[in-house]
């Protein structure tokens, strides 16, 4: 750690893993649920808890993308966080917002859109609150002398997200035209501006993990991101086969959202061909995993299993079942997951000087949520390929489906139980850390030296 | 070999090409095709007031409809031509909750108008033309 | 050997790079591949409808088409000559052929919009059935790539006219010529598909 | 040897060879296509100095090219 104010970031970190650990609650509800066991009916119907499962998700992810820019832009700007009083501010009103949501949605006040449950009130508070965040960081950017590509990706990014929740906010008649933007809000922030600041971080990680030249590493973030954008902006097309817009979407979606694999495929061996190419090895092993497996994991979960129900004809059977959630899930733990867990591994030490990174419980943890999400991604597989097949091709009601793939679930709370265990870990390790001190300022540099050297 | 110029005249560019044949696309979608796919000339306050009532109680949270939401009760794309109104209106205030096949619906106080305004809703949606979607089954075991 | 080929052959054997740079290979590939995709699904959903395909394609001007090929291979060539008097150290002979380059290219443009306004005339829009939704699509896109080809090459004229770039230093003429050629590329699969093989 | 002067004749020619044989029969279908692969390959090999890249550049080019006119052709048959 550089700075005194790149501790904010450790506020941000703790409510992701508070939050991550609700949605995890939250998903055994729901698998139960499906299991035929809804005892908790009456006090969280499965509507409320699907709507707070996502929105825990976003909200958590969010969260430490927040903490991330929070730590890496006063690094990257080499100044102080321009106000750490603001910073706070805006981590409680952040917190407070996210809670009344939760609670909101227990007594039944929804929006109702997935993904945008959060009523339209509230919204207006997310976006203040988003303005106050980005404002810190840009003023923060403007303050440093420094301005390095991988800052600028990662603040676009940022920026761009913010952008992007605006259409979500607006009311329209047309059941057909709110789908159409709230696609807007969703696709591109996680198939398009999301993959900004996933790229920023990644840089950011590897440039300090590796010791490549900044300059080659950013070079080819250009090139990365540049691919998402090609394929990931008409990509959109592919939410939009069957919500009622003309046909062309068919063929634009399908063509352009089979390409968008190949970013992540430019990501993942990215990633990788610089992880080989850089001599010097950072002591932080867990750091260097979780990084690694952000991007080997995004690419098989939303690159190949995306991929895998992408095309017109394929998605027409498995639009709305179960196989989009086997997509949903193992693409949002690759891609974002793994990557703020990859954030918060690398800074903690750097924040509290405790140089826990290479111990059996971080370890435990790296392999077991990974293995329990794989298995979990491979239960949602199998019941959702039997769901298609009975209810879409031999036409079977849709509750004889379900009451069919009920044991696909026990698999599936196995598997969430295994992937439960390697989070809990992960938590307990974050938790062994403490809280930052302002002693580990300079902590970093013994690093730094390593990779110039 | 490439330079960083280059690449991030690629990314600027290429960034702002696409986007703007997305727009371009999403005005003609808005404008021409929209319109004519959903018979917007028929969203009425009934089905404006259904709309309202689908979203403020996360039906969406259950159910599918043009293939989105969660996948926990049944698909309602189609519902209106599948069950009819009386059939639709019966499941929303039933005693206790709905529970057909072993999966419970909220129970809900619907007025008799809101309860007409939700069918309305889903005639409109089951109306639209949605390239195909659902499916047709090419085997009818329930039929 | 002459000069033009002692100056290729330096890079002969270098996988990373290609005539042009790296990321413009990458870019040709992605591309010819794509529209070979969209090209194959046209092939097979004209096999499901033969006669309405046919129909269709009757409805095109063949003539315009090829009008339009040779302007568009044309302009090609004189890129290639930009490029080799560049190459060459003749400056004033790369700048003028440049302007040519954008000039057929801005003609081709003029011919393609000629031929929209034909079809809109007639009431032929995106929807008006499947061959013709590729049609819009497919030339569509490929117009959007001339353009792009354009504003490149125009940002390579006036670099060119200041002296920026010489027999040594070329790179980023050689890349925009790349993308110019890239269009070439498209278009020799997208005007067999849909003007003339049925 | 192949310059950018006979280059340019050989694509105008083949250009006006398929539009030509095109409108005669549409049993010219594999010739036409021949025909635009070859101006695929002049424009690539001589206007690009692809003959002077890497190896690996070329044989995927030709495998693409050739792949998706044999795909064209059979699919046709």
């Amino acid at each position: 750690m550089k700075f005194k104010s790149q501790k904010v970031a450790y506020y941000f970190f703790a409510l992701s893993m508070l939050l991550f650990s609700l949605q995890i609650v939250y998903g055994f509800i729901m698998a139960f649920a499906h299991m035929g066991f809804d005892g908790l009916h009456e006090w969280i119907p499965f509507n409320a808890a699907t709507a707070t499962h996502k929105n825990l998700l976003v909200v958590w992810i969010l969260s430490g993308f927040m903490g991330a820019g929070y730590f890496i832009i006063p690094d990257e700007s080499d100044t102080e966080l321009w106000s750490v009083p603001l910073a706070l501010l805006q981590f409680y009103s952040f917190a407070i917002v996210g809670v009344i949501a939760v609670v909101g949605f227990h007594v039944g006040w929804f929006e109702g859109r997935k993904f945008l449950e959060i009523p339209r009130p509230l919204d207006y508070l997310v976006a203040l609150n988003v303005i106050l965040f980005l404002v810190i960081l840009l003023m923060t950017m403007f303050k440093g002398k420094k301005r390095t590509t991988t800052a600028w990706v990662l603040t676009s990014g940022l920026v761009f997200a913010a952008l992007l929740y605006l259409p979500g906010m607006i009311w329209f008649d047309n059941h057909t035209v709110d789908s159409f933007f709230r696609w807007w809000v969703v696709h591109l922030w996680v198939e398009g501006v999301w993959e900004l600041i996933m790229g920023g971080i990644l840089a950011y990680l590897l440039i300090k993990l590796t010791g490549v030249d900044r300059e080659v590493i950013e070079k080819w973030l250009y090139v990365i991101v540049g691919l998402t954008f090609l394929s990931g902006i008409l990509g959109t097309g592919h939410h939009y086969y069957f919500i009622g817009v003309p046909k062309y979407w068919l063929i634009v979606g399908g063509i352009f959202s089979s390409l968008e694999p190949l970013a992540f495929l430019g990501m993942t061996l990215f990633a990788i061909q610089m992880y080989r190419k850089g001599n010097k090895k950072h002591p932080n092993k867990l750091a260097i995993y979780w990084t690694l497996s952000t991007a080997v994991v995004s690419f098989l979960g939303a690159g190949l299993l995306g991929l895998a129900h992408t095309l017109p004809g394929v998605n027409l059977y498995t639009h709305g079942t179960l196989v989009t959630a086997m997509h949903g899930h193992l693409a949002f733990w690759g891609a974002y997951a793994s990557l703020v867990l990859a954030i918060i591994s690398y800074s903690m030490p750097l924040m509290t000087g405790r140089k826990i990174f290479d111990n059996t419980i971080g370890h435990m943890a790296f392999w077991f949520a990974n293995i329990g999400m794989i298995g979990m991604t491979m239960a949602f597989a199998a019941a959702g390929v039997a769901q298609v097949y009975m209810e879409r091709i031999m036409g079977l009601e849709f509750m004889k489906a379900q009451l069919e793939i009920e044991p696909h679930f026990f698999v599936l709370i196995i598997a969430a139980t295994v992937f439960s265990i390697g989070v809990t870990l992960f938590i307990i390790n974050f938790l062994k850390f403490g809280s930052p001190v302002d002693e580990a300022i300079g902590q970093g540099e013994e690093f730094s030296a390593l990779q110039t050297s | 070999m490439l330079s960083k110029k280059q690449a991030k005249m690629f990314f600027l560019g290429g960034t702002a090409v696409f986007f703007l044949i997305f727009i371009g696309m999403t005005v003609d979608t808005l404008v021409n095709g929209v319109p004519k796919y959903t018979h917007a000339s028929q969203i009425d306050d009934q089905v404006r007031l259904g709309r309202h009532l689908w979203d403020s109680n996360n039906c969406m949270g259950c159910h599918t409809i043009m293939g989105e939401g969660a996948y926990y009760a049944p698909e309602l794309t189609k519902v209106y031509e599948r069950r009819g109104p009386e059939y639709i209106k019966t499941t929303f205030n039933f005693p206790g909750g709905w529970r057909p096949n072993g999966r419970n619906m909220v129970e809900y106080n619907f007025t008799e108008q809101e309860k007409e305004a939700l069918v309305a809703f889903l005639k409109w949606v089951g109306e639209s033309d949605l390239n195909g979607f659902p499916p047709k089954p090419s085997v009818q075991l329930d039929k | 050997m002459s000069s033009e080929q002692h100056v290729l052959s330096r890079e002969k054997n270098d996988i990373l790079h290609p005539p042009g740079g790296i990321l413009i290979w990458i870019l040709i590939f992605l591309e010819v591949i794509t529209f070979m995709i969209a090209l194959s699904v046209f092939a097979y959903m004209r096999s499901r409808n033969a006669a309405m395909f046919a129909e269709s394609q009757a409805m095109l001007n063949p003539l315009l088409g090829t009008v339009n090929t040779i302007v568009l291979l044309s302009s090609g060539y004189f890129m290639a000559e930009a490029v080799r008097k560049l190459r060459a150290g003749l400056l004033k002979l790369s700048v003028r052929y440049t302007l040519v380059t954008i000039l057929l290219g801005l003609v081709f443009i003029a011919i393609k919009s000629f031929e929209y306004s034909q079809k809109i005339e007639h009431g032929i829009g995106l929807e008006y059935n499947t061959f013709f939704t590729f049609y819009w699509l497919l030339t569509g896109f490929h117009l959007i790539h001339v353009s792009v080809g354009i504003v490149i090459l125009v940002f390579i004229y006036f670099s060119l006219r200041k002296g920026r770039y010489d027999a040594r230093d070329h790179e980023d003429v050689e890349t925009g010529a790349a993308f110019w050629h890239m269009c070439d590329l498209i278009w020799m699969l997208l005007f067999p598909m849909l003007y003339l093989i049925n | 040897m192949l310059n950018n002067k006979t280059g340019w004749l050989l694509l105008i020619l083949f250009t006006l060879a398929g539009s030509w044989l095109s409108g005669l029969s549409h049993a010219f279908l594999a010739l036409v296509m021949i025909l635009f692969a070859l101006k695929f390959f002049i424009i690539s090999y001589q206007y690009m100095g692809l003959r002077f890249a890497h190896p690996f550049w070329r044989y995927s080019i030709n495998i693409v090219v050739l792949g998706f006119v044999s795909v064209i052709i059979f699919s046709s048959l």
